[in-house]
């Protein structure tokens, strides 16, 4: 079985960090996983996005045209990707940033999820709404358990921020308990 | 609003230079190119030159100056805009011909492009942007970085047994024959902005009168790299920068000196 | 945004499209007449506002350091 | 990647930077370079891991210097590398072509971006030319690598260092933008040497012994062409000793495409998905541009209905190709410059292929 | 030279020189270049000629800034010409590679020596590959001459400059240290141009028009990808409507030599001398090497019994002949690196070939 | 006749260096790299530093070094010496490593590699042979040419306006932060080659003492190229060569400067 | 016909001056020729040579490995094409230089000329020793016409030095009535 | 070569074979013990002579000054 997720928000929302630490759970799971981020100029402006495909067999193309789940973290990635998802696909959108009335599409499994909120109000960080979104994202596709997302989390998070592990894993279940009842 | 102002306060005291175009630029939050090329644009307005210019763009985050500046531009590559400058004009010697350059493309794989223009006594005009770093490409060590300096490629900090010495190019170029002006402005503050309008004015006049090479490096910000705030990125070229890399005039040739 | 007492001489205007909340502008005024906002703009900044428009002189110096030339002033 | 078997350490970390740790694995501790998109984190991950271990980061003021440092590192005997990418690249033209006629090892990891001129970061395998048939004077040689993987991206650097020191030749690392920023887990196994580490050509000091040279300059009368046939015969040796490449799918290949690099990992989903279907399509994926597998791709050639080269520009190893078989007739052309095929995209054009060859392929509509 | 019917002007010159008066008589007002041997005769007739005329000579400090200085004059619209040889040429790969992606028309001649490195001043054409595969990034090509005669470094000069301008893309003179050193007599035709002298697309300011910009930069999505396409337009059109050659005795050739340049012109002497022996041999020189005559070489190679490949290097051309036809087992190559076969060594080979293929050859003890 | 000498004068006063390989030389009648080689030789020997050296010969008339002076020698592409004496250096910090470069060769190709050695403190010593002219290829044009200086590419003499002016490199590269020695000499009479030969002891001790970069420029003579008799080579260096190139020592660190 | 003839000696003899003249004199009178100078470094260690070829058709190689003649003008180039020159090829030789005795070879048809003594002592200027020589060769092969020499001297003699073009004349014939007189 | 009272306290050898007759030596010899000769060498040059030996004392500088190092001075 093979899924890919495309990410994509503003720069220092932590978008390549969750791809991350997704592409490392999976590993830990002993499944194939390819990560692609966005790069060099393309990440001017502002904007950050990156691809993670999981598998059990071999990868092909780390790049994906058309992604079978997206997590969208800002209104200019959602107008961007939200024609390339896949029919039936999974649509992660941050309702803190993105006005929901924007997803016009009907054959999508929609979660808009208040990210910021959820983070800033129950979390007690702003700057974890995209842990929460990748919470979501793994309650609604299940691709990974969030016992290896915990265990990865010292992986990702740089020495300096150590401390705030703990805050990290309730984002994820605060994202993943969201999911499960919105769902 | 707009007509709100319009009547009671009905004379603009500022607005955008005629030869700026009116797009936003792809430039980060506090990143001083955008100042640099404003006062670009001005000072072309000022010798209506934007018809008789040919400009060269450099590669580095200054790259799109053709986007901007509404004149002819040619996009040299790496290091080489003094060199196509001096192929425009010696072809178009009546036009007006000037580079832009980040400290990468001037200080580091142009610098012998640089030198030899300027020691020719070419009669163009350089803009050089230095903000110690390599911004387009996402921070690494430039010939200009501090000592002691963190940046992608000096982890540890710019070390000078390793990598040797921040180099003052206005200077050096200002010990070359040919070379007609060289200045160092900043433009961290309104009065350091006015000053560097000046100088920029006094570099164009070279080129117009015939008198050689001119330069003004500008001491710029790169927020995004230095992983500073704009406003504390300008506080760092107020100060350890401006140390280092005295602001002033460093040549200005008179009439007399020149025949 | 609190009243004044003073006379506005000037008047400016920010292009929030434009903006890029570099926040250069907050004190490079004299008179404090501008401050950062909490309005995000479609690129994703939360642009400076023109807060107290009563004291603005039109000395167009917010202007002069604005590196994305997003402040136009009258007099 | 296939998995490798549980218990054995896998790292997730990008193509160009499992080129480091390929590097510092094969026992190179000097490394230059200049910054250029997309190969940045290769001189970042060297400027943070080789001063700790003793080793030398240094970087040079262009490419140009940069080529001219791993010259004089090379010729004090040492492992060097550095990486660049399509104008670093061409400037280094000159330098390589003075290494190769000095004999003198290095290894030079292109990530490869779009061109030509400043052209842009897209992925693009438009220096394949450039790379095998040298850009620089005099019609040298250098071994030429070409990774698919994050796992080959370290296993083939150390490869590259043995063929330097083994032919003392420059040798040439070809990725690009897709394979060096992506990041899937590899396998770091050791290194193991096949070449002996003594350099007597080395330039040390002439303490006992007399004085040597590293030289490309022959001036005297004939000299120039003896030297030109001793090099010409080396390029014959790898030709016949370092062909290297990837049979994928070829039992009863019908369709045989031939790619390399990222192409032919995105070739590989789409043939997967085409075997599914019963098309009998395979893969001849060289892992050495030069020396070119000309007698494979040949035989491949010989036994299938259609051979498909598929890459990332208009149209290069397509050279090498037609020059490999006298079967020119069978050869097909699927390319997009400065961009990366889709699976679906190449999985169509099987199907096309398919049909234009009335081959048996159950399941194709 | 075949004589010119007695009253027309024959000048005596080196190949050099007449190099430059072709330019001149062309239009060509700026050269700019840096000195290296075996070319030096240009900058130095040019230094002289020019400043006379109104023209610009300006020495450079390097070939990077040469082929910069090029680049900005062309820009401007104008003609201008440049001149190197083996390191020289590599130095300018980048800046080649920017003004084909940038669109620019420039004339750089090649008169090329040995190498690899710095190697050495004896004739060479170890340079073909670098020339036709182009040895700067990104895969771009340029139509390259190759004159065999004082006459054609006259004559392929001017279409050079023609070239260019029509096709928007530098174009290259490929000579050697022998076609460049040596005097012969020459016709100096007038020039007749084939294209417009207008370049509405040069940078001339902005007067009573919008802004416009030349570069080779295309970042936004999918950009690069259709400039490239262009580009590949713009070389199959070459293909189509540049490609030219000599045949040489091709009548009833058994025997049919493939060479360009100096090699050619030997060739010829020996071929004179076999045919004397009533050997059917002929040839077949290719005067553009891109675009390459691979039609003719191919239908050649179907009508023979040998295709003899000659080239003063180790066997570069020899590899678009392979792709240019499928007749891989008639190729033969008889190869010198940095130095000239004689016309001895040729008529000996035909002579082994002509046993070899048992051709009738009356005369042939 | 040697046996004869030997008896009545038994003690040779003067003899070839050890370290100058014994063959004749390649170099034209009364050409000053025969006196340039020999000084090097001779320092080579004063220190001990034979088979401790690394040198890098330039393209120019100087590149057969490795025929002449009996070291290991690498030879570099034009004007690249000090980048190749750089990764040997790196490689090999304990050898003692030289360049040996002309004018051409360092003041115009070279320029870039020349300048970021020095602003590194690269711990190289540059010998750098200024004959105002390209010798090698025959005489064309060099950035040190002098002005209305005729040459194969200056018919009509150099001229400011088109060709720029003679470049000074002892003079620029003292004003590099990593530049521990830099000075000028010439080899026209028995005092000033005397004098030349400090000049190239002082240099070997910075390097010695790992002071950083060092460089002594040579005045010397292209006889064939200048069209002149050695003998008047030799004055033309004493007369307007040494008025534009001032001989002298432009930077010398003490120890103190350094850290 | 085609002939061909290597002319060597020291740099500053006029060696090249002497080969530009014959070519232009070969194609004054519509022959086919071609000349091809020692060039670059070769030139280096004051050695200079050429080679001219004559025909009546097309010129292939203008380098030639064994020459029908040669023209020697001092020893070190004696060493270097003695060996090379053809069986019953012509050889003239500058005996005012070289010592005869050098000429080891029988097989060649051989003209020892003082060339420097009769440039000295009877034109009247040491420099014209290649001009004897060129008269030499002329008077030994006929390959053109001396009157189509003496009509191309204007055009290899620079202007400074036309006032010496009737002593070149002078040499010329000098050399041409000794070839004459020893043959 | 005419005598002289002067009592040599040196002498020189000139390597013929390797003197290119740049004149050098001559005018640097203090007491002119150098002059240019007419015997050529192999490599064609009229090679420098030490002609008067008498008066040389061995002072080296003619050494000092020939780029092609073909003096050697005994004392
Ligand atoms: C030959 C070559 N080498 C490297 C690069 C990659 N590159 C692009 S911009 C740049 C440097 C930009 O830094 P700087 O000149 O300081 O300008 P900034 O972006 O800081 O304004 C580099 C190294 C290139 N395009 N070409
Ligand atoms: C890249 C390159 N460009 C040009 C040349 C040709 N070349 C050889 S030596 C030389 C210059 C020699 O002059 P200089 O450096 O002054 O040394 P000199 O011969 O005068 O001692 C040149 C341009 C070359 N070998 N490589
Ligand atoms: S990276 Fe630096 S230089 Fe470039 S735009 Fe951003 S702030 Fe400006
Ligand atoms: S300076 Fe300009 S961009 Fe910056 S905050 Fe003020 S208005 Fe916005
Ligand atoms: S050409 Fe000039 S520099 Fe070269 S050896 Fe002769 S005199 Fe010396
Ligand atoms: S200086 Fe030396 S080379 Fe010159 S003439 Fe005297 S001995 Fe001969």
């Amino acid at each position: 079985m093979t899924t890919d997720v495309i990410m994509a928000g503003f720069g220092g929302q932590g978008i390549l960090m969750i791809g991350n630490l997704l592409s490392l759970a999976a590993m830990e799971e002993g499944r194939g996983v390819t990560y692609f981020p966005s790069y060099g100029v393309e990440m001017r402006g502002g904007t950050a996005n990156c691809t993670v495909v999981v598998s059990d067999g071999e990868i092909g193309s780390p790049v994906v045209g058309f992604p079978k789940s997206c997590v969208i973290m800002n209104g200019p990635s959602l107008e961007k990707y939200l024609p390339l998802v896949q029919e039936e696909g999974n649509l992660i959108v941050n309702s803190s940033l993105i006005d929901p009335a924007k997803i016009t599409r009907a054959d999508l499994n929609v979660l808009s999820i208040p990210a910021n909120d959820i983070a800033r109000e129950t979390v007690g960080s702003q700057q974890l709404a995209s842990m929460v979104a990748l919470g979501a994202y793994v309650g609604v596709t299940r691709v990974v358990r969030m016992q290896t997302l915990f265990e990865c989390l010292p992986k990702v998070v740089s020495k300096k921020y150590e401390r705030f592990i703990p805050l990290n894993v309730t984002a994820l279940k605060e994202g993943e308990s969201f999911a499960r009842n919105h769902t | 609003m707009k007509d709100g102002a319009k009547e009671t306060f009905p004379r603009q005291v500022f607005k955008r230079p005629d030869s700026l175009v009116d797009v936003r630029t792809h430039f980060c939050p506090g990143c001083h190119h955008g100042i640099a090329h404003r006062i670009l644009a001005e000072t072309i307005d000022h010798f209506h030159l934007r018809e008789n210019t040919i400009g060269v763009a450099c590669v580095g985050c200054s790259v799109f100056l053709y986007d901007y500046i509404d004149v002819d531009v040619a996009e040299a590559p790496h290091g080489r805009a003094p060199a196509v400058a001096t192929g425009v004009k010696r072809a178009q010697p009546d036009k007006f011909v000037f580079t832009y350059q980040g400290d990468g493309d001037l200080a580091a794989i142009g610098t012998s492009e640089v030198i030899h223009a300027a020691n020719r006594g070419e009669n163009i005009t350089v803009l050089f942007v230095n903000n110690t770093t390599y911004g387009m490409t996402g921070g690494q060590m430039a010939p200009t970085t501090m000592l002691g300096q963190k940046t992608a490629t000096s982890p540890y900090g710019r070390e000078f047994r390793n990598d040797g010495y921040p180099i003052r190019m206005a200077e050096l170029l200002a010990t070359l024959e040919g070379t007609a002006y060289s200045a160092r402005v900043a433009t961290s503050t309104p009065a350091q902005i006015r000053q560097a309008k000046e100088a920029v004015k006094k570099a164009f006049g070279m080129q117009i009168r015939e008198m050689g090479f001119s330069l003004v490096e500008f001491l710029s910000t790169c927020p995004t790299n230095w992983g500073m705030k704009p406003l504390d990125a300008q506080k760092r070229v107020l100060g350890e920068m401006s140390e280092y890399f005295p602001l002033g005039v460093y040549k200005e040739r008179r009439q007399a000196d020149f025949v | 945004m609190k009243g004044s007492a003073a006379r506005a001489t000037g008047r400016i205007e920010i292009d929030l499209d434009r903006c890029k909340a570099c926040e250069l502008c907050v004190p490079a005024c004299p008179r404090c007449c501008i401050e950062m906002g909490k309005q995000v703009n479609r690129q994703g900044y939360a642009t400076a506002v023109f807060s107290r428009p009563d004291d603005c002189t039109g000395c167009a110096i917010c202007a002069e350091v604005c590196p994305d030339v997003c402040i136009r002033v009258w007099r | 990647m296939t998995l490798s078997p549980t218990g054995i350490r896998r790292e997730l970390m990008k193509g160009n930077e499992a080129v480091c740790v390929g590097a510092i694995a094969a026992g190179c501790r000097f490394y230059y370079g200049y910054p250029i998109t997309p190969q940045n984190d290769i001189p970042e991950y060297m400027s943070a891991h080789l001063p700790p271990i003793g080793g030398t980061f240094l970087q040079a003021e262009s490419e140009i210097a940069t080529i001219n440092f791993l010259l004089g590192t090379s010729a004090s005997g040492k492992r060097v590398m550095t990486s660049s990418s399509g104008p670093g690249i061409s400037l280094m033209q000159e330098g390589l072509s003075y290494m190769a006629g000095s004999e003198l090892p290095a290894v030079v990891v292109n990530i490869s971006r779009s061109g030509p001129g400043l052209g842009g970061i897209a992925p693009s395998q438009g220096d394949y030319l450039q790379a095998v048939k040298c850009g620089g004077h005099g019609g040298y040689k250098m071994p030429v690598l070409a990774p698919h993987s994050v796992q080959e991206m370290y296993s083939l650097t150390m490869l590259a260092f043995d063929l330097a020191d083994k032919y003392r030749n420059p040798a040439m690392v070809l990725g690009d933008a897709i394979i060096g920023q992506m990041k899937e887990p590899f396998v770091p196994t050791p290194y193991l040497s096949t070449v002996p580490a003594e350099k007597p050509w080395a330039l040390t000091g002439c303490a006992g012994r007399p004085r040597q040279h590293v030289k490309s300059l022959y001036l005297r009368e004939n000299e120039i062409e003896a030297h030109n046939w001793k090099l010409h015969r080396k390029y014959r040796r790898m030709e016949e000793e370092e062909v290297r490449f990837e049979p994928y799918h070829m039992d009863g290949a019908g369709i045989v495409i031939v790619a390399f690099g990222t192409a032919a990992r995105v070739s590989k989903t789409a043939i997967q998905w085409a075997r599914r279907e019963g098309c009998p399509v395979g893969m001849l994926r060289p892992i050495t541009l030069f020396p070119f597998p000309s007698r494979a791709v040949d035989e491949a050639a010989a036994n299938a209905d259609v051979v498909l080269v598929i890459e990332m520009n208009t149209g290069q190893m397509l050279e090498d190709v037609r020059a490999s078989t006298r079967h020119h007739d069978k050869i097909r052309f699927l390319g997009k410059p400065c961009a990366m095929p889709t699976p679906e995209e190449i999985h169509q054009e099987i199907r096309r292929l398919a049909g234009e060859t009335a081959l048996k392929t159950e399941g194709v509509r």
